[in-house]
């Protein structure tokens, strides 16, 4: 295992430590249960946004904590969902008054962890909402299993639905708002080589170097299936062709277009991957009018990337290009 | 023919030293179908749970169990986190502030686990979980009492169960929890919740054979 | 080799296609030769900004070019200096009257042809200076040899020189700023993996599952030493010691701390990096005032990272703040 | 006994194609102890020169060997590129409008190039550079004209020594270009410059054997 990393148990704490000492301007961070503030949490009257998962997707979620975008994180272990006592200290540190919304990837640890965390800070008097995001058309969606991941929408749907509490919409326009984004958004994902999971020191599977691997989630799991290497141009292909499919996108339609990068594919690469994207969708009458392009919600050094379409509206672009200042995503401030 | 609170905290202990001791398999088997996560986690959970005990073991069984329960729900994280500590919490309230119990009262604590983790995770046979180690467990070990066997008899009876139990989810194609992701690729690996769950009941079958 | 690409030959065109349609409010982007401008230039009556070098190292510079930073970038073939007609017809492009400043990383490539082009614009007229980047102290400084290296640095005179051209600054002022700057500042660097240029399709070195390279540049160049793999405080300190000693750094110093991946190392792992940084400069007296913490100029997908010192005062401070729109770097506006 | 323009190209030709057939091995010389991008470097550039050709394959030398070094120039990039179009560039301006040449033209012009190369890269001797086979080169042609060689075989004595010289970089530690960064480590490696270097004189003795 290559790592710049100490001793692997202390990978989240250490990670945090420089957090704390990178952006004082932008966030504060907790320790035992660990969680990340905005800087000037709570604001009182703007509902405050929650999220959080397994650490390992950076600059997701704690480089999203900021004007603009999230009021807390909950950081768990490496791919682990973080534990409901974090969530509550934190939906506790960010409440000001108007209500908290608990962004929630749709896994079966983040949604049980989240939904225990929601009952006790319930309990406590402070109005909370749940939203799951579950945009990764690689799994069937069936009530029978646990579902569809959330994967890159959680990116678009925490700075869009961020903007909007900024802008001092309700706890409930906030939740009904990020519904929407999540019934406007897709996902999917591919991987070129797998990641180590720091404690574990060995690779999350082992793919032979001429073989890629098709619908992955987000946390080293093996994707759907695995086949021969293909040029970027079919790649991304095999990648948009479902998720436009899937809502479907339509000719008229207007996109924000995603391109994101598993954390060890660079930046070159994902330019080659967004001009075929943009090829593609243009021979489909769908026009793209908002992009992000980078690693924004990454598994680890995995190298591979993921594709996400969203469906945008003059509301969504508004929020879209709303100031926002985190460590992750910043720009009009 | 009791188990003694003492005999309670031996089994925590045994388990927590059998996590120690498969934490890398558990991790595999998590690697193959799903994030490589599962023995971390529960090695996590259980060392917090070693720290806890001392300060909880002068109290009565419930309460012991209890604390284990809230223990893993901050340590584990992940979906382990609240399952195994809704098992936990669940057979405290069932056994309540006794300082010992008897095979009835373990099969009612372990039934009540059990039910407390279908509901959270709703879940269903074969759906490739530690649920399927854990109802044929169930029902072994109310078999056996019904057929009058020995206490340590009834816990053998239902860690075999749970052991067969485990293996046979390795045919099965999973319908939660994240190795779901997989579809038909999840199908030739052995859930890992199965198996950290049947080391649990195996460990309270050692632990308290005599008793 | 396993990459996201199609035929290794387009890789640099296929991005510059993909950057084209990314950033249609950034930049405009030219063919044969290939070059990026920004999208409003020429800048009547501000000095430009002209850089490049090889590809491969993104964002740097493509991602660097708009308002506050470069007016122009040429990209050449992976990890090869640009031509001179590039840099001439860039050179060109973003004349405002007032100058063009090239800013020229120290490898013989890159220093010959910019020389040529700087020759040719001053034959059309054009005034030009040029600034030398050499802050890599892997290398031994020497007239006898090619010199230090340009790297990390690179990346913070943009910004810094940017800002100033953007204020108004003259060429002299801003040649004289960049210089200054390359005085103060100071970077080395270190592998865990090597990197592979497509269209070699192996990679550069090789380096076993044990070891590592330390003092390399951006170039996939083996580095100075091979030794055994450390814990990532053990490296930290053996890149940021060299750094502090070299100008040297010393007690009081203000200084800008960045923390640089080179492409296949996460975030999370150069904020374990960033933390050690800070606490060793912490007990030299040496206090962190402004930070960069990211895949700025990058080596494909090489796992590794590389450290930078600038001191600071208060006139670089207002420079690095100042607002700055590219893609690869965005704040205040 | 002249070198005529036809004799020109067909050297450019050649030396175009055994760069095709090296450019792997300059690559991997060029791995060893720079950035792995020499091969690919000169393919590029000649392949661009391969497709200049035709458009001044009627002109005189001069103008065709100038034509090659604009076309490097903009073709190329890194140090070969400058460098290289810096050889080609002089050669033709010191053989100017000729429609054929002698051996002794020949050798004002490697002699300018190489000049042109010194001059433009900073280098010395032993710097392992291409330099180190252009120096023997052209020693050893004018030593070979001196005593009354043919043009044969002075030509096969100039690539003898640049295959010497190029040899000769491998112990050396490199004190320009890119290698220089690698210290001692440069040391044990032949330099890819030096070595398309002597593959350009040898494509000449070849092609001019029987001029
Ligand atoms: N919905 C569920 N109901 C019951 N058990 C589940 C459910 N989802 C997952 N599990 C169990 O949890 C185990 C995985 O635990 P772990 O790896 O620690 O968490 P995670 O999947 O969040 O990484 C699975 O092997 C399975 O036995
Ligand atoms: N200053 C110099 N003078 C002469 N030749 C040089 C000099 N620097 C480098 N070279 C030659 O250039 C060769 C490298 O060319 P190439 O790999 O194409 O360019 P780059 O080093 O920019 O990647 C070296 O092997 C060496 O022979
Ligand atoms: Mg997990
Ligand atoms: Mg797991
Ligand atoms: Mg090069
Ligand atoms: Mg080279």
């Amino acid at each position: 295992m290559k790592k710049l990393i100490n001793n692997p148990e202390d990978v989240v704490k250490e990670e945090l430590k420089g957090i704390e000492l990178a952006h004082p301007d932008l966030v504060k961070v907790f320790y035992d249960p660990d969680f990340i503030v905005r800087a000037d949490a709570p604001v009182q009257g703007k509902v405050a946004l929650v999220s959080g998962g397994g650490s390992g997707h950076e600059p997701m979620h704690g480089g999203f904590v900021g004007k603009g975008m999230l009021d807390a994180a909950c950081p768990g272990a490496v791919f682990t969902s973080p534990t409901p006592d974090q969530m509550l200290e934190a939906t506790k540190a960010v409440d000001g008054g108007a209500g908290v919304l608990h962004i929630v990837k749709n896994y079966t640890g983040d949604v049980m962890n989240f939904e225990m965390a929601a009952d006790l800070a319930r309990d406590e008097g402070i109005e909370v909402e749940s939203v799951i995001v579950n945009d990764d058309v690689a799994v069937e969606d069936s009530t029978w299993t646990a579902g569809r991941r959330g994967v890159g929408l959680t990116v678009l749907m925490e700075k869009i639905v961020g903007a909007a509490a900024e802008e001092g919409r309700s706890l409930k326009e906030c939740a009904d708002l990020a519904r929407k984004v999540n019934g406007q958004g897709r996902s999917m994902g591919m991987a070129l080589t797998s990641c180590t999971v720091p404690h574990v020191g060995k690779p999350s599977f082992d793919l032979p170097e001429d073989e890629m691997e098709i619908g992955i989630g987000i946390h080293g799991e093996p994707g759907r299936h695995r086949i021969k290497l293909e040029p970027a141009d079919k790649i991304t292909e095999m990648l948009l062709e479902p998720v436009v499919e899937d809502l479907p996108y339509k000719e008229g339609d207007e996109v924000l277009l995603f391109v994101n990068s598993m954390g060890g594919t660079p930046l070159i690469e994902l330019y080659i991957v967004y001009r075929k994207a943009v090829e593609i969708l243009d021979a489909k009458g769908i026009k793209v009018v908002r992009n992000l392009i980078g690693p924004y919600i990454t598994s680890l050094e995995m190298a591979g990337m993921s594709i996400t379409l969203l469906k945008m509206d003059e509301d969504l672009k508004k929020l879209w290009d709303a100031p926002v200042k985190t460590a992750g995503m910043r720009w009009g401030i | 023919m009791a188990i003694t609170r003492d005999d309670v905290l031996n089994w925590i202990k045994s388990y927590a030293q059998a996590i120690e001791e498969n934490c890398e398999m558990l991790t595999d088997l998590d690697r193959e179908i799903g994030d490589a996560d599962h023995g971390a986690n529960m090695r996590r959970g259980f060392r917090a749970v070693l720290e806890k005990l001392p300060s909880v073991e002068d109290k009565d069984i419930g309460t012991i169990l209890k604390n284990v329960g809230m223990t893993l729900l901050s340590k584990v994280g992940g979906a382990a986190g609240p399952l195994y500590s809704t098992m936990f919490t669940k057979a405290g309230m069932t056994i309540g502030a006794k300082m010992e119990m008897d095979l009835n009262d373990w099969a009612q604590a372990l039934e009540a686990g059990t039910t407390g983790i279908a509901k959270l995770g709703k879940a269903l046979p074969n759906d490739k979980t530690m649920l399927d180690a854990l109802y044929p467990a169930l029902n072994a070990l109310s078999a056996a009492m019904g057929n009058g066997a020995s206490v340590g008899e009834a816990l053998q009876k239902s860690a075999d169960a749970a052991h067969e139990g485990m293996l046979a989810t390795i045919p099965l194609v999973a319908r939660k929890g994240r190795a779901s992701y997989l579809g038909e690729r999840s199908a030739g690996h052995q859930d890992p919740g199965a198996t950290s769950t049947y080391l649990l009941i195996k460990t309270a079958a050692e632990t308290w054979t005599d008793c």
